[in-house]
Parts: C-alpha cells; structure tokens; sequence
C-alpha cells in the first residue's frame, strides 16, 4: 500500500548526513544555518513517517513544533549573524577566533 | 499549609511565576524601552525569581512531590502526564530560581551600561522559566520545548553586548553548536519515536519490548539524545561551545548557564534515562547498559576540563573549564545508576549541582565584580586584590576552596558523596578519576586563591568601588555556600528522596 | 644510723639546687654561683661520708629502696615477669658509697679551686660554669647510686650532657666547641650501644635492678643455669652479647679504645673540668658500671676476656701516645686513658678489688695531677706547652711537691698509692694469664705501659718543674692562692697515703690483714658482694702461680716496680736537665704515628666526614632529583598534558563541529560494537 | 559539650580575630586562645574517662547528634575523648596559645588573618583529635589545609607558593585516596555498619571483618583497604619516600606555623594510623609488620642522613621530624603496650620538642634574618638566654634523659625490641636507634656552626636580646619537656589505658 518504513528512514538519515556535511564544510553562517534546518528536517521527516507507522499522531504534532522552534531559532541567528557581521564585517564562521586554548 | 485547596496546574506554580516575571519585564520595555531604572528590572526580576523560590520551597516542605505513602501529597501529573511535579522537579527549580536570583541581583551593577535593560532580564527570566520548566517536562514534546526555551534567550543574552566582539564570538559559538546540537537531539527523539511510538516518557518505557527489532534505532536514538543533553551540560563532545560562550558572555550570564542551564540539563537527563529508559528493560532492547555512555562521558568530561583548566591565565576562561569539570562529576550521577539502584549516587549529584549552584556562581559573580571594576582578566591582573577587597576575595576565597571540595565548606558533602556513590556503584575507575582529578583542579583553584591572596599587588589600580548588587549577590552566594555544610541534612534528605522517587 | 638513709637523695640534691640557684641567680651572687655550689657539695660530701659511716655500721650494711616510679606497663619478657617497672631507686652498698664519696670529695675541692682558677682569673659566663658543675655532681652521685641499669643509663647520659657543656664553656673560641661536639658524638656512639643493652636486658629479663633477688643479674644466673633459650641464642651467648652491648657506652664514657679520641680533645675545657670530669669521676662512671654490674659480666667468661683485653691494649696504646705530647694536659689526657684501661684490665681478669681500689686512687692522684695541671697553668699564665716551662720547682713548692707525688703515684712508685692498685692489677692478671693465653697478654700489654707510665709521667714533671725556665711567663710566675693549694693539699696527702686501703701484697706476703676495702667490698647485698663475685669467677677463670703465690707476688711486683723505675730513670736521664732538648727523632718514623695518635683521630674524622657526610649528601641529592623529582615531575607532566589538551579548543567553530561529531561517532562506535546495533 | 565548646570558642576567636584591627589581633588571640588552653587542661584534671574510644570505652565529653542520613547510613556529629585524644587536645591548645605568642615579633603584616587563621587551624586540630565519626573527622582533617596553605603561602618565605601549593595538593590527593578506601572499606562491610561511626566501624572489623565488596574477597578487601589507608597517612605523617613536600612547606612556612605544622598536624597521620590502620585491622598488622618495620627503620635512618645534608637551620629540623615520625612508626607496628604507648607519647613530646626547636630557630631568624648554618656563628654570644633553650631543645630531640623526647623513645625502642608481633624485631630496633647517634651529628654539627664559636654574622643585622615574648613560650614549653621527661606518667597512663584495649584484638598484652 505505501513505501515501507525503512526508506522513510534512509532518506532521513541521507538528509540529516547532508545537513552534516554542510555543517562541516560551510563557512557561511547562513548557509551553516541552513545546514542545521535540513538536519531538523531530516527528523520531521521521521516523526511524520514513524507516526504514519505507528498510526499515532503524537509525532505529527511534534513535528509542527520542530518547525515553529525551528524558525524561532533561526530568527536567533540571524539576529546573532547581524551582529556577528557588523563587528567582524564577514559572515565567515572561521573568522571569530579571539577566543581559544 | 493550603497546597490542596489550589488547582493541580499550580503545581507549576514556580515556573508560571518566572514566565509571569518575564511578560511584566515585557511591559515594561514596551512601555519604555530605555528604561534605566536599574532598580525596578533588577527588583521585579529578583523579586519573581525570590517568589518562585519562595514557593518551590514551600511546595517541598508542604509535600508536594512526596509520595503519599511517605506522608506527602503525592506526585503531580500534569496535562495527560506532559508534565510532572515531584520533588526532582520542585528541587531543580530551587536551584534555577535560586541562581536567577542572584544573578538578576548581580546584573543591577555589571550591566549598568547596558542600553536596553527590560530586554536583557525579560531574556533572563524567559531561559530560567525555560530550565523550571525542564525539570518538570515529563514528554519527549516538552522536554524538546523547555530546551529550546532555554536555549534560544540563553543564546541572545550571551551575545547581547552587541559592540563586543568576545561576546558576540561566543553567541555565535553557542548558537551554532546549539543548533547542531539540538538538531542531532530532535534527530534522537524521532528515532526513538520510530522504535517505541511515544514521546511521553512513562510510555515510552512501557512500549521498550515492543522495540526489540529496532534495537540499533532505539540505541542511536538515545545516543543522539544523550548528545543533546551534553550539550545543555557541557559535556565532553558537546562541551566545546563552553569556554568561548562562558568567556565571551557577560560574566553573570555565564553564572547562570553554567550553574543554572547545567542543572536544568542535567534534570532532563536524570528524569529520561530512569523514567523512560529504565536500565534493565532498556539493556534487553538496545544489548548495551546506556550508563557506559555515561561513565565513559564522566570520565573524559572531568578529566578533559580539569586538564584544560589548569593552565588557563584567564579567570573566566579557567572557570568555564572547571564547569566542564563538574559537569563530568555530575555525570557520575548517571553513570552510576544501575538496576538494582543508584539513588545515592543520583541524589548526590543533585546535591552537588544545588551546591554548585551557589558556588560557582559566585565565582562567576567575582569575574563579574572584577570586570565591573575594569581590572583586566587574567590572573595576574587580580594579583593581591584581597588588600583592597577583603570581603570579596573571601567570598572568593570560599567558593574556589568549596569547589575544590575543601571543608568546611557545601562543596566538601557534595563532592564526597559524589566519590561515595562511584564507590558503591563500585566504579573505581571513575572514583580513580575523580582523584586525579580533584588533585588537579586543587592546584588551580588555589591558584586564583594565591592570585587574590598570596600575590602582592600589581600596578596601582586606584581605588575599587563597592557596588551594592554585586556584593550582595557575592555575599549571600557565600553565606550560602558555607551555611551548605550544617544544614547539609535536609538537603541530602531532599535529594536523596527526590532520587528514590524517580528511580522508583 | 640506718634512719640516715632517709637523707641518701639529698646527696644528688643539694647539688641539683646548686644548679638552679646558678643558673637563675648567678649573676647576682657574690662569686657568681661558686657559694651555693661549694656549700651543696660540701653538704653531698658530709652526707656521703655519713652513709659511708652507716653502711659500715648498719646492720644490713647497705641502703636499697624504690623511690619512684617513672613508668610502668605490660611487656612480655623472655624470662621474667609479665609486667615491667621502670623506677628510680637508690642503692647504696659499700662500692656506691665509697664512689659517692670519691666523688662529692672531689667535685667539693674542684668547686673550691675553681675560685682560684676561674673567680680568680676573671672568666666571664661563671654562673654558666658553676651551673654546669652543680648539674654535673647532681648527674654524677644519682648515677652512682642508682638502683637500677635504666636509671643509671638516664644519668650516664645527663654526665655526657655536662661534659658537652663543660667542655664547651669557652664557646667563643672555635675548638672548644668542636672538641665538645666530638665528645658527646663519640661517647654517644657508645651510649648506643648502653642503651641496646639496657633495652634488650629489659625485654629480657623483665627487670633492670642491679641488686636485690629480681635483679637482672639473678634473672640471667638462673637462666643461664636453666639452659634458657633467650631470643634465639643460648643464655650465656645472649648474656654475653648484651654484656658487650652495654660495654659499648663503658668503652665510650671511659674512653677506651677505640672510643678514646675524644678525651684529649676534651682537654679545651678548662683544667677544673678535666680535673673532675675528664679524669676523676665520670670517666670512671664507664668503669664504675662495670663494677656496679660485675655480676652479669662474671657470668660471661667471654665478656670478661674481652673487658680485660680491651683494658690491656689501652693501657699501652694510650701510655705511648702520652710520650710524646707537649701539653701538660694532653700528657694528663693520655694517661688517664691509659689508667682507665689498667682497671678495665683489672676488671676483666677478675680483680673487682683491685679495678675499685685504683679507681679510688686514680680518682685522687689524677685529680691532683690536673688540678697541679690548672695551678701550673695559672702559674703560666695559661701557658700548657711544657717546653715554655721550665724550673718552676722553687718557685711553687706547694705545687711542685704535691705534683711530684700525684706523679709517683700515678707511675706506681712504691708506696705511693698508685702502687698498690697497679701492682694488683698486674698481678692478678699476671695469676689468670698464666692460664689464659690472652689474658697473658693483656697482662704483658699492661706491664709494658708501666714502663711508658713512669717515662710519661716524669718526662712532665722535668720538663715543667725542673731545668732552667725556658720562657719569660716562667720566670715570672703568677701566685696562686688558698682556694688552689688547699685542694692540692688534701689530694696530695690522700694520693700518699690512699694506698693503706688494701695492701694485698703485704698480706699475701706476711698474713697480716691489711686489706680494708676488700673486707669493705665484701658487706652489702647478697649477689653484689667481693664474696659473691669470686665465687662466680671460680667457674670462670682458672689461676695459676710462678712458684707458690708469695714468689708470684714478688715477682709481679717486682717487674712492674722495675718498668716504673726504669721508665722513670729514663725520663730523669733525658730531660733532667737544664737545657732538655727533644730527643724525639731517635724515633724516626714511630714519632709520626705517636704524635698523630695512630691516626685515630683521621680514621674517625674520615668515617664522619669523609664518609657519612658525602652519603648523607648523596642521599640528599638523592631525595631532591629522584623522589622529588618525581612529585615535582607527576606536577610537571600534568601541567604540560593540560596544555596539550587545551590545544584542542581550536577557537573555529567549524573544527568543533567537526570534533564533536568525530567525539560522537567514536561514542556511537564503541557503544554499537558492545552493544551489537550494527549486525 | 565541653568539646564543642572548645571548637567553637575558636572558631568564634578565629572569626573575631579576622575583623580585629591589625593592632590588636596578635594581644586578642592570645587573650582567646588561652580559654581553649585552659579549658582543655580543665578536662585534663578531670578527664574520667577508660579504655579506648573505638572499643567500646568510656568516653569522656561524649556528645552525638544525628546529622545526616546518607541512604543506609547515617552522619552524625560524633566527638569523645580517651586517654590517645585528650593528651592531644592539650597538645593542640597549648602549642596553638605559644605559637600565637612567638608570632608576636615575626609578623607584621595582616596580622589579623593571621592570628584568624591560627585560631581556625585549632579548632580543626581540635575536631581531628575528638571526631568519632568518619565524616566529621574528614571535615576537620581536610579543613586544616585552607588555613596551612594561606599560612604558607601569605606569610612564608620566598619560595612559598611553591611549598604551599606542594603541601596542599599532595596530602589532599593522599587523604582522597585514604577516603576512598575507608569508603570501600564500609560498603565492604555490609549490613553489619549502618553508620560511618569509627567505634561501629570498629567493631565491625573486628567481629568478622568485611564480607567483601565488587567481587573481592573480605580479607583480600581488608588488605588493600588497609595498604591504601596506610598510603594515604603516610603522606601525612610522612613516611619515607611520601616526605618530600614536609621541608619544603617547613622551610617556606612563617614560625608559627612551622611550629603547628610539625608540633601538631604531623601527629594527625600517626594519630589516623592508630585509630584507624592500628586499631582495626589487627590482622593486616601483622601480616604487614616487616614492610612497614623496614619502612619506619629506613624513615628514621633517611631522615637523619637527609637532615645531616642540610645546612638551613629549618631543614635540618624538618627532615629530623621525618626521622621521629619514624620512630613513632616502628612504635605502632611493635604492637605492644610500650610500642604503641610510646608512639603516642612520642606524638606528644615530638609537639613539643620540635615546636620548641622551630620557636628557637625562628627567634634566630627573627634577629639575623637568615638561617643559613653558614651564614653565622656564636649567636650564644648575644642571645644567650635563647640559645641556651635551643641548646635544650636540641638535647630534647636527641632524646636526653629526664626530658619528654627520651621517655617516648626508650618505650619504643623497649616496645619494640621485645614485639612478637614484628618478626626480627631485635635486629629493626637496633638499626632504627642508630637514629639516635645521627640525631646528635646533625644538631651538635648545626650549634657548633651557628650558636657557638666566635660571633660572625652574613647579615646586615644587630643581634641583641630576644623579646620576653619570644622566649617565654619556649621556657614553657621546655618545662612541659622536662615535666613530661621526669613524670611521664602524667599522661602515659592514660595513654596505656586507652592502647591496651587496641592490643587485646592482636597485638601482644
């Protein structure tokens, strides 16, 4: 009748190692940022799947609040990112080392 | 006392106070938001988070939370059990509300300058409802909201000097890795969705067996979830955000997410693994007894920040990384839960973050107090600071030794029962740890000692005011400290209950 | 009488007040403490002398009792009783109270002539010199009377104490204090050997009393009569070897070989001091204890031998050495090693009589020797070169004359005392060497030193008194007073006539009962008497005789008469002279080893110098880089791990990141693998 | 309550004396401290208490109060005293009272804190010597480290830090590891301790010792359990090679301090061994006797040659505390009546006779401002009166007759000769009392180099008189010597009374 759990599952998991490698090679905060959202997308997309699975909707809910955290976390950064940019004048991630050891 | 008489929802009571707190600071920075009137923010502030205390340690008195069989008035379940107020829950909200307080006392000076006041506490008294709230989340749901209501203002007060680049730096840092972090933690929470089909805790724990074919994807699930609780405790992989963000915020900021945040973590932590992943069902489903994580994470969380701290030069810096420490002594709390117990080790470690609480804010108040007085950051610069500053440097003097675990001091029980309940987990390794590493962390917190007391002073550095908020703040965190020690009864019995509860 | 007996620990006491009144009030005293101390030795000497009189006339003939006790506790002996008690007690038997005497007499003069000698002179720091004396006499009399080994080892060191500080009294100089130094370090070195012995015979035998049916010397017959295994070895191997123990401290205190260098050194405190300490009375205490134990060492034949060996190779040694000095005082030093080792000889053969008897009267002639020494000296005007003197006879006469028969007394001219005990000595060596082979040789050791002894001795009394003077200070001598020729006096005729006391030979030769002090040491306590002791020798020593005894008698007298007179004659042939010229390079390369004392003093010096110091250094450097070391470096390498480990903190949050997911993997590696999630 | 009081009139004076003006704290704490000197002489006139305090006996002063309920066990606040603790507690006084009257001429500067924390340092002293139950013990074990290291760190010479830092965290890791094996110790026990109570802990060892505990067996626990303690005093103590922090921090430390430091807190370890490794484990004494024999020996024998090496007045009486403590060391493990005995009288009269030497070294200093052997000489020559006590309390330490330090030694050195317990021992007492002969070399060298000869100073300085204040704590002091050397029943008796119950479990009675 539909797609059998586990390639809900791989996909996520393709997305969430995506998301990763973003992180780990970007050095723009936005795109840092963005990172991040397709790793928290990659587990909406497992809530929704596992609660079509389980037949509950406990994780449907649950991804609708990812999503509206989610967004509330990137209005963070980006305030974060402006500052950020007005007092190093970049938004490369790598440059703000005044602080290490 | 006329705890029955109220609605059970007011068994929330103390973080409704902050979140309450929070909206009339809101009020008052739409009415005027450059206010400067110090004296009502800072008050309005202390006063709801004095309130919240207030009533935490009314409702613990009053039983709230003790099962009835023990007298009490039972646990209180909330919203179909999304929430719970036991006494875990009402004693991490005193240690929240406790920290809140005085560091809303100790920001009246330090952020003195501060252009938008109403904003800077709104934010604080939005993270510590965030963290009351955490230690009463009881769903996956809640427990994921809570986090971020903490994480998001804690983010935004750590970068709130905006024409600072340390402190933005470090906001930066900390919201990166804590949007990593938390991605990897609500990656962890859907996995373990997939492989139990709740997110409410207690169900989680009754549907375990039902995910005996998603061993590995449960596992990973908590793996991922212990991630994020790392990171809300900063502990080792997750830690790294630590000393930039504890160095670069504002130094009462720092007190209160390495004091406050940590405990708040640390309760999440506490109540997932003993409520939904109950050590023996959990082992039959996943092939692996999850408290190793935590041992192993114990081990290098203690011994990662004890190294690194000891040859900081930079105070706040040496601080963050002695909170890392800690951290790693907390965990033994986890570590040493077993099947067949583990309450005194659990309880101990909550002992030791209430006492940490006290502790090493105040130590983070003393940073604050020298960086009020403009004497730079290292540990040279605090040299002989004690001949102008005697009470402080007291103050000072008794949160590095009560950190180090020297008697007479609160830190001395909590430590010590912490080295108790490794042993009687029979963890002699992590016991072993905690000596080599309670030898080290000796050595640099008398080095600050020495700094302030032993040292002669440098340069001239004029005469150092004595700003009322801070030294009250310092002052009553020291109090605090020392009074630990006698009245360190109940606050075992508090704890070790709260512990026996939980793990049932 | 016998309630007499009540005042016995008045005799230490008055003494030990002395000390306290010196030592607080001196300075404001009139003579500076010399008062309070005459008139508590003058007191000691009146009591002594009345316990003399009471143990002669008591009934029991002797005064025992527990005074006090100083500790008591379980402790399981080998043989014994279960508990032990530690007291302090006095004993005084005929042997204790002719000690106390000697030595109240003495300290009573040397107080006396210590106005002359110091008061007189003008020393500063008196009231420190008096104390020292007054603390002295108290060590020494509560020594002679202790009841017990412990008590006595408690003085025995409290004696040294003094003599350090006596010794000492000229602190600013750099060789009084040093020669101090080496006094205390060497006679502790055999105190440590006492105190071993004290121990061991307390963990032995359960009881340290010298006398008495539970004294330790019963205790050790018993089990040696028993065949007792005591700590592993027989009972008389174990009697022997604690014996020895304790003899460590007698060889040390009575400077006997090879514990002796420290005497001449002790020479650097003033000349009363060596008159009383370092020749009369504590010297003698290593000797007295030997009498006062004879008991115990009678039950080893072993020990015995090696006492009189001992005793017989330091008479020679010492006597050669005493040849060849320049200072009046170091020839004094010599010799009274040398006549310390004739009574540990006399001791060691059997001769208690005659080890006593010249104790007595070495006490007196040699404290007249120094005392004559220090009126000499005075006389110099502190000069104690004797070739700077020189024809001092006519202008001191008191003091030439009383010298002259401390030094035929000293030389064994008959009948000056010294003759008398010597010849005893020598004789009852003489009648067990002739069966023991090695104490044959002891006793040939001793009759060679006659020789030496007469040289010595004359060789001083030349070379100070007769001739030409040979320096300015002596043909202008300095006057000596009554408080010096007073106590010359009386020493001077007691060294005369001390030998009326037991003039054996008389008696062997003609029966007439001339011997007084050994019918005196025959009273006192069942087990401490003469009769007792011989009866124990009887098993120990067989005696044999040249001829019948009255021939042997003659004969020994006779060679050791002859020695004296020819080691005299020598002296008198060399140095009689008006111009005496050194004759010490007919000597050739003997004078070098005489003149640095066979190079004890090198050999000692090297052990603690040139060996136990670099060790001790050693250790040290030791202790400092390797244990230190370590501390310091378990501090190091944790300081230089935490430098490392804070490099990982990158400061670019991208490494972070990617260090956090390594951190993570890693964790999920380790735990998947344990747990089995990836099979 | 008496105890009690004793600790909290110093810790109120502490607190007093902390915010007295400097000008009067040196007069204030004296005035205080003499109330806790006074008082404990009161109790120890009328001290009536028998036996041991961890066996069952009658405790004088007793006083319990639950204090905390750890899971199955209960803390409580626990204090006695039997005939080892109340000479102690004297000790403790008496010396904290003279300490505080010869820092009179040496500091000046905060003086306040200083005398504060004096006064703290003697209420934990105090806590140590009375606390009966482990935790409460801990508390005041442990809390005797912040003031000692203020007090070496702010007031003691050029290298300071070091030596504080040293002393700080080398004994703290030793008394972790000591905690974490008495713990073991208690969970190995069972359900047979349900307090962390010594006199139940105690008596639990000796009723069948310990089930076992994480898989190890009862006695091989009890053996580790009791190496580790043994470790973990032996820094305190400090036994040889643990020893190395002791000169440094002696060196470093001011006067008074030094004269706490040596006088009392090295006691805390040998005190802790006997309560503990020597009271409870009966059986892995005698199964350790010859290690820890030869240890003792060779801490006595190393000690006096390291002292020998020395040429800093201070240094030389540190290592000299290595070779005493070793003494009492060789008295524990005779595990006889004497042995034990004497070790514990040799706890006190050590205090004594080496708080006086410190005392009499540091009047020295205090006038040439150098300790060096080299740097002086004939110093009897302008300070007579001290001199003269410092050559008695030398005489002291190498154990002369009629004063305290040869009574604890011979009954050692008595105790131990004769001990069943220790095999060989005849062969360790001997090797062990050569001790005595060193002692001499080293103090009879350092007089004659520096009080003796004629007057030579390096130092800028003019030498005159001692102050009364300087010298009249070591006159005390040197009677109590000389008290304790002629009657050394006066306590002794106490002390025995309190041993033999420890004897009857093992050692030899």
């Amino acid at each position: 009748m539909s797609v059998a759990i586990e390639y809900y599952v791989l996909l996520s998991m393709a997305l969430f190692c995506i998301g990763l490698f973003g992180i780990l090679t970007r050095r723009n905060a936005l795109m840092f940022l963005m990172s991040v959202e397709i790793m928290l997308n990659a587990a909406n997309i497992n809530l929704i799947a596992f609660a079509f699975y389980h037949g509950n909707l406990t994780g449907q809910v649950f991804a609708l609040f990812t999503m509206a955290l989610a967004a509330a976390e990137v209005a963070v950064g980006l305030g974060i990112i402006l500052v950020l940019y007005r007092n190093f004048r970049d938004v490369d991630v790598t440059v703000p080392t005044t602080m290490r050891w | 006392m006329a705890v029955f008489e109220l609605p059970e929802w007011t068994a929330l009571a103390p973080a409704l106070i902050l979140v309450a707190t929070a909206l009339l600071l809101f009020v008052f920075d739409s009415i005027n938001p450059r206010t400067s009137n110090r004296s009502l923010l800072a008050g309005t502030s202390a006063i709801g988070s004095l309130t919240a205390l207030g009533v935490a340690v009314w409702f613990m008195l009053a039983g709230v939370g003790t099962p009835s069989v023990d007298g009490g008035r039972g646990v209180v379940e909330l919203f179909g059990g999304q929430f719970i107020v036991d006494q875990m829950a009402l004693f991490f909200m005193v240690v929240v509300a406790v920290v809140t307080a005085l560091v809303a006392v100790a920001s009246y000076d330090y952020m003195e300058d501060h252009a938008y006041q109403a904003e800077y506490y709104s934010l604080v008294m939005l993270a510590a409802t965030g963290m009351a709230t955490m230690a009463a989340a009881n769903s996956l749901v809640t427990i994921f909201i809570a986090l971020e209501l903490a994480s998001l203002p804690s983010y935004a007060l750590v970068s709130i000097l905006k024409n600072n680049r340390g402190s933005v730096e470090a906001g930066l840092k900390y919201f990166l890795i804590g949007a990593l972090s938390s991605a990897i933690f609500v990656y962890g929470v859907s996995l373990v969705y997939g492989a139990t089909g709740h997110l409410q805790l207690d169900a989680i724990a009754e549907n375990l067996e039902g995910a005996g074919e998603y061993g590995g994807l449960l596992g990973l699930g908590i793996l991922m979830m212990i991630g994020g609780f790392a990171f809300k405790t900063a502990s080792v992989p997750f830690h790294f955000w630590a000393p930039e963000a504890y160095e670069g915020a504002p130094a009462p900021i720092s007190a209160f997410l390495s004091s406050a945040s940590k405990a708040a973590g640390f309760v999440i932590a506490f109540r997932v693994f003993t409520t939904a992943f109950p050590i023996e069902a959990t082992t039959a489903v996943i092939g692996i007894d999850w408290s190793l994580a935590f041992v192993i994470l114990a081990i290098v969380t203690m011994t990662l920040g004890n190294f690194a701290a000891a040859t900081q030069d930079n105070v706040k810096r040496m601080l963050a990384y002695s909170s890392i420490g800690h951290a790693g002594y907390a965990l033994i709390g986890l570590a040493g839960l077993s099947a067949d117990g583990g309450q005194l080790v659990m309880g101990a470690a909550m002992m030791h973050l209430l006492v940490y609480g006290f502790m090493n804010t105040g130590a983070f108040l003393f940073v604050a107090l020298a960086e009020y007085w403009g004497v730079g950051r290292t540990f040279e610069d605090y040299n002989g600071l004690a001949t102008q500053a005697p009470v402080a440097c007291f103050a000072l003097g008794i949160f590095m030794f009560s950190l180090a675990g020297i008697p007479p001091l609160g830190g001395f029980f909590s430590k010590y029962f912490l080295f108790v309940g490794a042993i009687e987990a029979g963890m002699l390794v992590v016991a072993a740890a905690l000596v080599v590493n309670s030898a080290l962390s000796l050595y640099y917190y008398a080095r600050l000692v020495k700094a302030v007391w032993i040292e002669d002073p440098v340069a001239d550095r004029g005469t150092l005011s004595q700003p009322t908020g801070l030294y009250a703040a310092i002052v009553f965190a020291a109090v605090l400290t020392v009074v630990a020690l006698p009245v360190f009864g109940p606050i075992a019995d508090a704890a070790l209950d709260a512990a026996a509860v939980v793990i049932g | 009488m016998e309630g007499l007996f009540d005042y016995a620990p008045a005799i230490a006491l008055f003494p030990l007040a002395a000390f306290v009144i010196a030592l607080a009030f001196g300075n404001y005293l009139p003579k500076k403490g010399a008062i309070p101390g005459i008139v508590a030795t003058g007191g000691s000497l009146a009591l002594s002398l009345a316990m003399l009189a009471a143990v002669a006339g008591g009934e029991e003939g002797y005064y025992h009792d527990t005074l006090y006790t100083w500790a008591a506790g379980d402790a399981a002996s080998e043989v014994g009783p279960e508990g032990i008690e530690f007291t302090f007690g006095i004993l005084i038997d005929p042997l204790a109270a002719l000690m106390l005497v000697i030595v109240s007499l003495i300290s009573f003069l040397v107080h006396v002539f210590s106005l002359g000698y110091m008061n007189d002179e003008g020393e500063t720091g008196l009231p420190r010199y008096y104390a020292g004396l007054g603390l002295f006499t108290f060590s020494m009399l509560a020594f002679v009377y202790a009841d017990n080994l412990l008590m006595a080892f408690m003085f025995f060191e409290l004696v040294g104490l003094c003599s350090f500080l006596l010794i000492g009294f000229w602190f600013r100089t750099r060789s009084a204090p040093s020669a101090a130094k080496k006094a205390f370090l060497v006679t502790r070195f055999g105190d440590y050997f006492f105190l071993i012995g004290v121990i061991a015979i307390a963990a032995t035998f359960g009881t340290l009393q010298f006398a008495g049916n539970d004294s330790f010397i019963a205790a050790a017959e018993a089990a040696i009569d028993g065949n007792e295994q005591l700590f592993g070895f027989g009972a008389e191997t174990w009697v022997t070897i604690t014996a020895l123990l304790v003899l460590g401290g007698v060889v040390g205190k009575s400077a006997q070989f090879p514990l002796h260098t420290w005497l001449p050194d002790a020479m650097e405190g003033p000349t009363t001091v060596s008159a009383l300490i370092h020749a009369a009375t504590m010297v003698a205490a290593g000797v007295y204890l030997v009498a006062r134990m004879f008991g115990y060492y009678a039950l080893s034949p072993t020990a015995l031998a090696i006492v009189a060996f001992v005793g017989g190779f330091t008479a020679l040694f010492a006597a050669t050495m005493g040849c060849v000095k320049d200072d009046v005082k170091q020839v004094l030093a010599y010799s009274t090693i040398s006549q310390y080792g004739y009574m540990m000889l006399g001791l060691g053969v059997g001769g208690y009589v005659a080890g006593v008897f010249h104790l007595m009267n070495h006490a007196f002639f040699k404290a007249l020797l120094f005392l004559g020494a220090g009126a000499v000296i005075i006389l110099m005007h502190h000069e104690q070169n004797m070739w700077k003197m020189g024809g001092l006879k006519d202008k001191a006469p008191v003091t030439y004359w009383t010298f002259v028969a401390g030094a035929l007394a000293l030389a064994g001219i008959i009948p000056f005392s010294g003759f008398w005990s010597k010849d005893e000595i020598l004789y009852d060596a003489l009648i067990v060497g002739l069966e023991e082979p090695l104490i044959l040789a002891a006793y040939a050791m001793g009759l060679v030193a006659v020789f030496f002894t007469g040289f010595y001795t004359f060789r001083m009394v030349f070379l100070t008194f007769h001739g030409k003077p040979r320096s300015e200070a002596a043909e202008d001598p300095h006057g000596v007073g009554w408080s010096i020729k007073l106590p010359l006096l009386t020493l001077g005729v007691l060294a005369v006539v001390a030998g009326i006391a037991n003039l054996a030979p008389v008696y062997k030769l003609t029966g007439i009962e001339l011997t007084f002090l050994e019918s005196w040491l025959e009273g006192g306590l069942e087990g401490t008497t003469y009769v007792a002791y011989t009866e124990l020798l009887g098993d120990v020593y067989d005696t044999g005789f040249i001829g019948t005894e009255s021939t042997t008698v003659l004969i020994a007298a006779g060679l050791s008469l002859a020695l004296a007179f020819s080691g005299a004659g020598v002296a008198w042939k060399l140095y009689n002279v008006p111009e005496p010229v050194r004759h010490t390079e007919k000597l050739g390369g003997a004078y070098d080893v005489l003149r640095s004392n066979y190079y004890q003093d090198e050999y000692q010096v090297w052990l603690a110098e040139g060996l136990t110091l670099p060790l001790a250094r050693a250790a040290d450097r030791f202790d400092q880089t390797v244990i230190d070391g370590t501390v310091d470096g378990v501090s190091t390498a944790s300081l230089f791990g935490s430098d490392r480990v804070k490099r990982i903190q990158t400061g670019i949050v991208t490494n972070y990141a990617a260090l956090l997911v390594t951190g993570f993997i890693v964790l999920l590696i380790v735990l998947g693998i344990l747990g089995g999630w990836f099979v | 309550m008496m105890i009690e009081a004793l600790i909290a009139v110093a810790l109120v004076g502490a607190l007093v004396t902390f915010i007295a003006p400097n000008r009067i704290a040196g007069k204030l704490a004296f005035a205080i401290s003499l109330i806790p000197a006074a008082l404990s002489l009161w109790m120890f006139t009328v001290f009536d208490g028998s036996g041991n305090a961890l066996l069952d006996g009658e405790l004088a002063f007793e006083s319990q109060m639950e204090w905390i309920q750890l899971g199955d066990y209960t803390i409580s606040w626990f204090v006695g005293l039997d005939g080892i603790s109340l000479p102690l507690v004297v000790l403790t006084t008496v010396l904290t009272t003279l300490a505080i009257m010869s820092s009179w001429t040496p500091i000046d500067d905060r003086e306040s804190q200083f005398y504060g924390l004096l006064l703290f340092i003697e209420a934990n002293l105090i806590g140590v010597f009375t606390a009966l139950d482990f935790f409460v013990w801990f508390i005041f074990w442990e809390a005797v480290l912040i003031p000692m290291y203020l007090l070496i760190g702010v007031w003691g010479g050029p290298r300071r830090k070091y030596a504080a830092i040293k002393f700080f965290v080398y004994t703290n890791v030793a008394s972790l590891l000591m905690f974490g094996a008495f713990i073991t110790l208690v969970f190995g026990l069972g359900d047979a301790v349900t307090s962390f109570a010594l006199p139940e802990v105690a008596s639990a060892m000796l009723d069948g010792g310990p089930e076992g505990f994480l898989g190890v067996g009862g006695s091989t626990l009890a053996s580790i359990v009791f190496v580790a303690m043994f470790l973990g005093f032996a820094v305190k103590v400090p036994i040889v090679p643990f020893h190395t922090w002791l000169p440094d921090a002696h060196v470093e430390a001011p006067t008074p301090a030094s004269v706490l430091l040596a006088g009392v807190l090295l006691k805390m370890g040998t005190y802790a061994l006997l309560r503990f490794n020597f009271t409870m484990f009966p059986e892995q004494v005698e199964a350790y006797a010859i290690p820890i024999a030869a240890i003792a020996v060779i801490s006595v024998i190393y000690g006096a040659m390291l002292a020998l090496a020395q040429t800093d007045l201070k240094r030389i009486v540190a290592y000299s505390s290595v070779s005493s403590m070793g003494y009492v060391i060789l008295g524990l493990i005779a595990y006889t009546q004497f042995g034990v005995g004497g070790a514990t009288f040799q706890m006190v009269s050590h205090g004594l006779i080496s708080g006086l030497m410190f005392m009499a070294v540091g009047v020295i200093y205090n006038a040439t401002h150098t300790r060096m052997v080299t740097d002086m000489s004939g110093m009897a020559d302008r300070m007579p009166v001290a001199v003269g006590i410092l050559v008695a309390g030398a005489f002291g330490y190498m154990g002369l007759p009629l004063m305290s330090g040869f009574f604890g030694e011979f009954t050692i050195f008595f105790g131990a000769f004769g001990a069943e317990q220790l095999p060989y021992s005849e062969l360790f007492t001997p090797l062990a009392m050569f001790g005595i002969v060193i002692v001499a070399g080293y103090l009879l060298f350092a007089l004659q180099r520096t009080v003796f000869g004629p007057y030579h100073l390096e130092t800028d300085y003019e030498v005159g008189r001692a102050p009364l204040h300087d010298v009249a704590p070591m006159f005390v002091l040197l009677g109590i010597i000389i008290l304790l050397g002629v009657a050394p029943e006066l306590i002794f008796e106490m002390i025995t009374d309190a041993v033999d119950p420890i004897l009857e479990n093992g050692g030899e009675l």
